[in-house]
């Protein structure tokens, strides 16, 4: 559907997108994570040809958008938009979410109506006649949803749709994405800060980092084997250990901060390594605990932090490195650990994804 | 701005002229001789009679220089101002297209103010008048020939009829309009002179003692502007009637036209209706 | 000081007898002014659109071209129009000059650089992201225009109130191409309220000037309210 | 048509040679048109933003009237401040009739409104956050202002160059207040580019009209160049 | 510090807030949550000054802020505010930053070097000349929030400051905050639709609900013993399930979808009552294992649903009525559980929290 050749983008003389490649299915949900600056919004931009990219080719079902200027608008008209920081017309709320219809010449019954079901959609039903300049920031964003839905456009593409939504509002709106793609089959490209949107939603995940997709792949694989350690931090692994891998018994080993970390799979000794340990992986025990299983690693350390995380804890531990993990309230009060408290980490060498050091 | 204690700075004299004497640069032409003799500085404000008048009775100005003898006696009567003489006159003329609608060449100024508007009411499209209609000098003698000729001018000439068009602006505009329109006007001479290269428009009448223009330069009075600057507008009144620069008026545009624009009025004070007084009797 | 005083006492009276030379002139001012108007916004801003969202060589000049034309008097351009439609000029066989035509485009031309200006002003106030919503919601060009106007209509009917403003106050252009002409006729007579003005005072006759000016706010105010009433549609 | 082209001989003849007459009229008018647009820009812009901050009732009306005063003929403007500066007017003992202060004094009375009204709309353009913004930094009235300007400078220098064309280009006022005066010292006269414009025409010099025309435009060109540049900064 | 007693607020006739009442003290951390459109904005732009109240009264260190209006300024300089949509000065990076600074006539040196001391804090170090007009949704949040503190106010406003930041940023920021608060004492009242960093960064937490804080308390409180069925909802509790309470064997009991649930604390019998069950306490065992220790609830039912959320697994069973736990992608892999698995779900009477129905 959406094909992105090197695609290049340099403001004044700093290059933002350095040559992003890619591809979006027909009819997938794909999401675009990143730092922030790191050309999420400039990407989609560039896309729904709001803004002419300085290198690189941008294929729409196989047309190179940016070279065909006389179909642009019908190309355009494909597509729909979620800004990141959506702007309303200076009209009522009914008003603005008709205007994409209007330029396609709907009849009012039809727009009427749509627009009725758009906004029940949204959680906004009622506010039809509202100025649309008073309402709130969530509000408007949905008003902004809306407005693009409303077009049933083949493409939709989305810039942080739910940055300044409630979870209430973003459950809601995010079963209207979900259904939008699995109703109407529409493409979704949407960029968002929150991974864990992008992994509820997208069915792959591309990170844009330093100007390219430092990884595209399903949730599962950006989240459990980041390609990079960028990736790893930025989706959130908590635990990334560096060390060198040393031959060892047959067994490779990683040696990291005096401590050897066995691990499922390696390259070859001397290479210098970054390991990934999702926190949720990693076990703790009191020091005077039955040994852990047999195979896994097993760290002593003393307990550095335990801090609030949801309905969780998460327990940092000093084991020459830190190592956090994370508990539910109700097993920390159990294990009857505070800070300073002597304890076991554990954790097995499955759970340890290792990635080079560029 | 007026009367100046120190003695080796200028003295200012205002002066309001109507347009049509200030266009044809004579003021121009006098006031740095006049400037040299009398170590004095003259400021010329040229404005329609009507506002010249105005700035008279406000005592804006010191000097005024107008050729509308009515307004003037009114002036004067009212005691706005004092010592007018006469320095110059000239004639009107009536002008119009060179094949002459309604055919009034060399009539009579009444003759053929009549004729026009005969046949103008009668609806003749090719005979239209156009007046300056701005209570002018010009459309004061304009009126003056329409009461000679026995008609009542704002119930029989005015508003009668497309006929006859009040352009509302200054002598230029009016001679353009009346050029543009094919139509007759009157029109001091200079003026018409002074564009006549721009015109299709031709002299039609321009004899009869009611085209007689006189121009005058009176004091504004002292006595109902104490603080006004009145020696040197006495000055400018004798200079302009003395005889060197009657001699100049006499001569002024010669060169350009190959006729002079004005008369002295030095020695003619019979032929142009006024006492010999107002004429070469220098203000006191 | 009592003139003024007079001028509204006239200005009263002029309005309360419905003096009908004074009404004709009135009205003669509207038509012709709000004509000039309508026209020259039927140029200025589909004009001042295209400078503002065009992108051409020479495109910043021309906006400094058009803001200095605002400093354009009306003496010349009632001039330049004159040179035009007179008898001799390239339009002379219109026979336009001294009639109400040629005071509408006069005026037309007279304020068309302020509006076209102003508009120019008026659309760069416009949230890029505005623009940049109604560009992903597929418009058309024109379907573009037609909303970036509409989110700019305060400022641009901010623009058409000045420009009517300038048009209908204005003298130089309406007496050399108009002539303040007073026929018995409504449609060969071409005085207007500034023209007629202009006569008063040259007549001396103060307080007549300033009620004629008293009028001619009184319509201006009319208009406005118009364009206010809309604006905050 | 020839005038046009003799038009444009005759400035460049006059720019050339330097006409001693016309560049003592040209610089007569930037002096005055200047100072006239500096003082109501002084007085404009805090009082336009006081108007559009302000919250007394009335405010709406006010601003009604504001843009109707755009429609203030320059004839009523120049007659309005010659009432009060004439001999017998209440200021008439300040002997400012007919020289280049009351001309000053016209041009700012008559540019003030149409000033006033394009500062608040160049205000109401500022995005309402960015008012809060400056509010929540602790601004005194004064900073709030300042800043909110700043912010609005586009627009309000836009308005700047409004005023300075309406007021070098108008005459009405000039004439009937200055006098077009041309006395042998600089400082007595009072002849600005379109009285002496207004006085060629009347004279039928329709080119000597144009060139002078012509020069006002490249001062306003040099004015506006001015502008654009701190606009920009 | 902040007092607001019966604070309301109307838009034309509808109002917003409808009698805030609620006191955030010195140096402390307050979140406000609530759903879009709650009037966490208008709140704290009525604490700052920026709108009046329709009703009631704020008090700022005793004085109240909007019946002293020659104070106001003075007391306005107190207080620093983050915007929900930060708007930039048209103008660099670090003329943005220094605003604040030179309002108070601060020294020309002192400004360069707060704002560049400020850039490295909200991580824009090198901003400095940049056009603060072309930054990016994040870069332009993170200037806004450097604007507001450079200036060292008392007190600390922010509407949703994190609101576009990626996960990254989000934590540097949080721990500005914190740095702020410990380090300078700032009383810091932030809205925030991100519950997690309510609780992650507040010391109390206000829900502002149906105009009013429904709620008021620790980040512990609200999220295990909502006040309310709506707060319960909002904080994320996944099972709430309604029943009515009925005496037995001398123990309270509710029933629910016909089924009988054991809580610790009670209302009277014939009370209607929504459970609350936070789902990472409820575990879930194939319905074949060993029975559940006694006094514990269980209950079978059949898996209804398995849905990514992080880097756990939401698992949905169906026990007449739904209840959901959250358990980690290996639990689930192990457990050998997929849709349609009988299981049986078991949970503490303890982690069962009542609230009575309105
Ligand atoms: N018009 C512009 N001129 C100069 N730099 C720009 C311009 N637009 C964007 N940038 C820069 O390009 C970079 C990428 O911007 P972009 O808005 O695409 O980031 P983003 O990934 O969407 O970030 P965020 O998550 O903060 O919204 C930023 O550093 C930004 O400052
Ligand atoms: N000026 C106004 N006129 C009318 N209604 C308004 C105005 N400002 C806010 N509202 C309404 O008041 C309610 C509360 O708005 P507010 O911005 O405080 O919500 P919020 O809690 O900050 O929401 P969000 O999380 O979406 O930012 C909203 O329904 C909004 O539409
Ligand atoms: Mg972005
Ligand atoms: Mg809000």
């Amino acid at each position: 559907m959406i094909e992105l050749e090197g695609v290049r983008k340099a403001f004044d003389s700093k290059e933002v997108l350095a040559g992003v490649t890619g591809r979006i299915e027909r009819g997938e949900i794909f999401a675009v994570i990143g730092p922030s600056g790191a050309g999420k919004s400039t990407l989609l931009r560039l896309i729904d040809l709001l803004d002419t990219p300085t290198g690189g080719a941008i294929r729409v079902r196989g047309t190179d958008i940016h070279a065909e200027t006389e179909r642009s608008l019908s190309i355009r008209r494909m597509m729909g938009m979620v800004f990141q920081k959506p702007a309303v017309f200076n009209t009522t709320v009914a008003e603005n979410i008709a205007v994409g219809l209007r330029f396609r010449r709907a009849r009012e019954a039809a727009i009427r109506e749509k627009v009725e079901e758009a906004l029940e959609m949204v959680g906004l039903a009622g506010y039809e006649e509202r100025r649309a300049r008073t309402l709130s920031g969530g509000e408007m964003q949905r008003v902004a949803l809306a407005r693009a839905m409303v077009i049933e456009p083949a493409i939709l593409l989305m810039d942080e749709p739910t940055a300044n939504l409630d979870p209430v509002s973003v459950a809601t709106i995010e079963d209207l994405v979900v259904r939008i793609n699995r109703d109407l089959g529409t493409t979704i490209l949407f960029s968002t800060h929150d991974m864990y949107q992008g992994q509820r939603l997208a069915h792959r995940i591309g990170v844009l980092m330093n100007g390219v997709f430092a990884q595209v792949g399903t949730p599962r694989e950006v989240f459990t084997i980041p390609a990079s350690r960028d990736v790893a931090r930025f989706v959130g692994i908590e635990n990334i250990v560096d060390g060198v891998v040393v031959g060892e018994n047959g067994n490779a080993v990683v040696v990291a901060g005096g401590v050897r970390i066995r691990a499922a799979a390696l390259p070859g000794p001397g290479e210098r390594v970054s390991l990934c340990i999702r926190s949720e992986d990693i076990r703790i025990a009191p020091a005077d605990a039955a040994m852990a299983a047999p195979g896994r690693n097993a760290l002593p350390g003393t307990v550095a932090s335990i801090v609030p995380r949801g309905p969780f804890s998460r327990v940092t531990v000093d084991c020459g490195f830190a190592l956090s993990s994370v508990l539910a309230w109700k097993v920390v009060d159990d294990l009857g650990i505070r800070e300073g408290s002597r304890v076991r980490v554990s954790f097995a060498p499955e759970s340890v994804h290792a990635v080079q050091q560029e | 701005t007026t009367t100046d204690p120190v003695p080796d700075e200028k003295q200012q004299l205002r002066i309001a002229t109507t347009t049509s004497l200030y266009d044809t640069k004579l003021l121009d032409h006098l006031t740095p001789i006049f400037e040299e003799q009398y170590n004095a500085e003259v400021l010329i404000i040229s404005a329609g009679t009507g506002k010249a008048l105005e700035y008279g009775q406000r005592g804006d100005v010191d000097v005024m220089m107008v050729h509308d003898r009515a307004r003037e006696d009114t002036f004067l009567a009212d005691g706005y101002g004092t010592n007018r003489r006469v320095f110059a006159y000239n004639y009107f003329v009536l002008v119009g297209p060179e094949s002459d609608p309604a055919g009034v060449a060399n009539m009579t100024p009444e003759a053929a103010f009549t004729a026009i508007r005969e046949k103008g009411t009668a609806g003749d499209a090719n005979v239209t008048f156009v007046s300056r209609g701005d209570a002018s000098g010009t459309h004061s003698k304009e009126q003056a020939i329409w009461k000679a000729a026995g008609f009542n001018y704002t119930t029989e000439v005015k508003g009668s009829g497309d006929w006859y068009q009040e352009a509302g602006t200054g002598m230029g505009a009016t001679l353009e309009m009346a050029n543009e329109k094919e139509a007759y006007t009157l029109s001091d001479i200079g003026t018409y002179l002074a564009y006549k290269g721009d015109l299709d428009l031709v002299t039609i009448v321009d004899e009869g003692d009611i085209l007689l223009n006189v121009y005058s330069a009176m004091q504004i009075n002292p006595e109902k502007f104490p603080d006004i600057n009145s020696t040197v507008a006495k000055d400018w009144v004798n200079f302009v009637i003395s005889d060197d620069i009657q001699k100049e008026i006499a001569s002024f545009g010669v060169d350009k036209y190959g006729q002079p624009l004005f008369y002295a009025a030095g020695d003619d004070w019979e032929k142009i209706g006024v006492t010999e007084a107002e004429v070469k009797d220098p203000i006191a | 000081m009592y003139e003024i005083v007079e001028g509204f006492l006239e200005a009263a009276r002029l309005i309360v007898t419905l003096d009908a030379d004074v009404m004709a002139i009135a009205l003669r001012s509207i038509t012709i002014s709000l004509t000039a108007t309508v026209l020259a916004g039927l140029v200025a801003v589909p004009l001042g659109a295209a400078i503002y969202f065009g992108t051409f060589p020479g495109r910043k000049s021309l906006i400094n071209l058009i803001q200095t034309l605002y400093s354009l008097p009306t003496v010349v351009v009632g001039l330049l129009i004159f040179l035009f439609i007179s008898r001799v000029g390239p339009f002379g066989f219109m026979r336009l000059l001294f009639t109400p035509t040629a005071m509408v485009i006069a005026q037309t031309v007279l304020v068309l650089p302020i509006m076209t200006g102003l508009t120019i002003s008026a659309l760069s106030g416009v949230d890029p992201v505005i623009r940049d919503t109604l560009r992903s919601l597929g418009a058309t060009h024109l379907q573009f225009l037609a909303n970036v106007m509409k989110e700019a209509r305060f400022a641009i009917l901010a623009a058409v109130a000045v420009g009517f403003g300038r048009a209908i106050s204005e003298v130089g252009a309406a007496i050399l191409v108009g002539g303040n002409i007073m026929a018995s006729s409504f449609a060969s007579s071409t005085r207007v309220l500034t023209t007629a003005i202009s006569l008063e005072t040259s007549m001396g006759n103060i307080s007549e000037s300033i009620a004629l000016g008293i009028l001619l706010l009184l319509i201006a105010l009319a208009v406005n309210l118009v364009i206010t009433t809309v604006q905050h549609r």
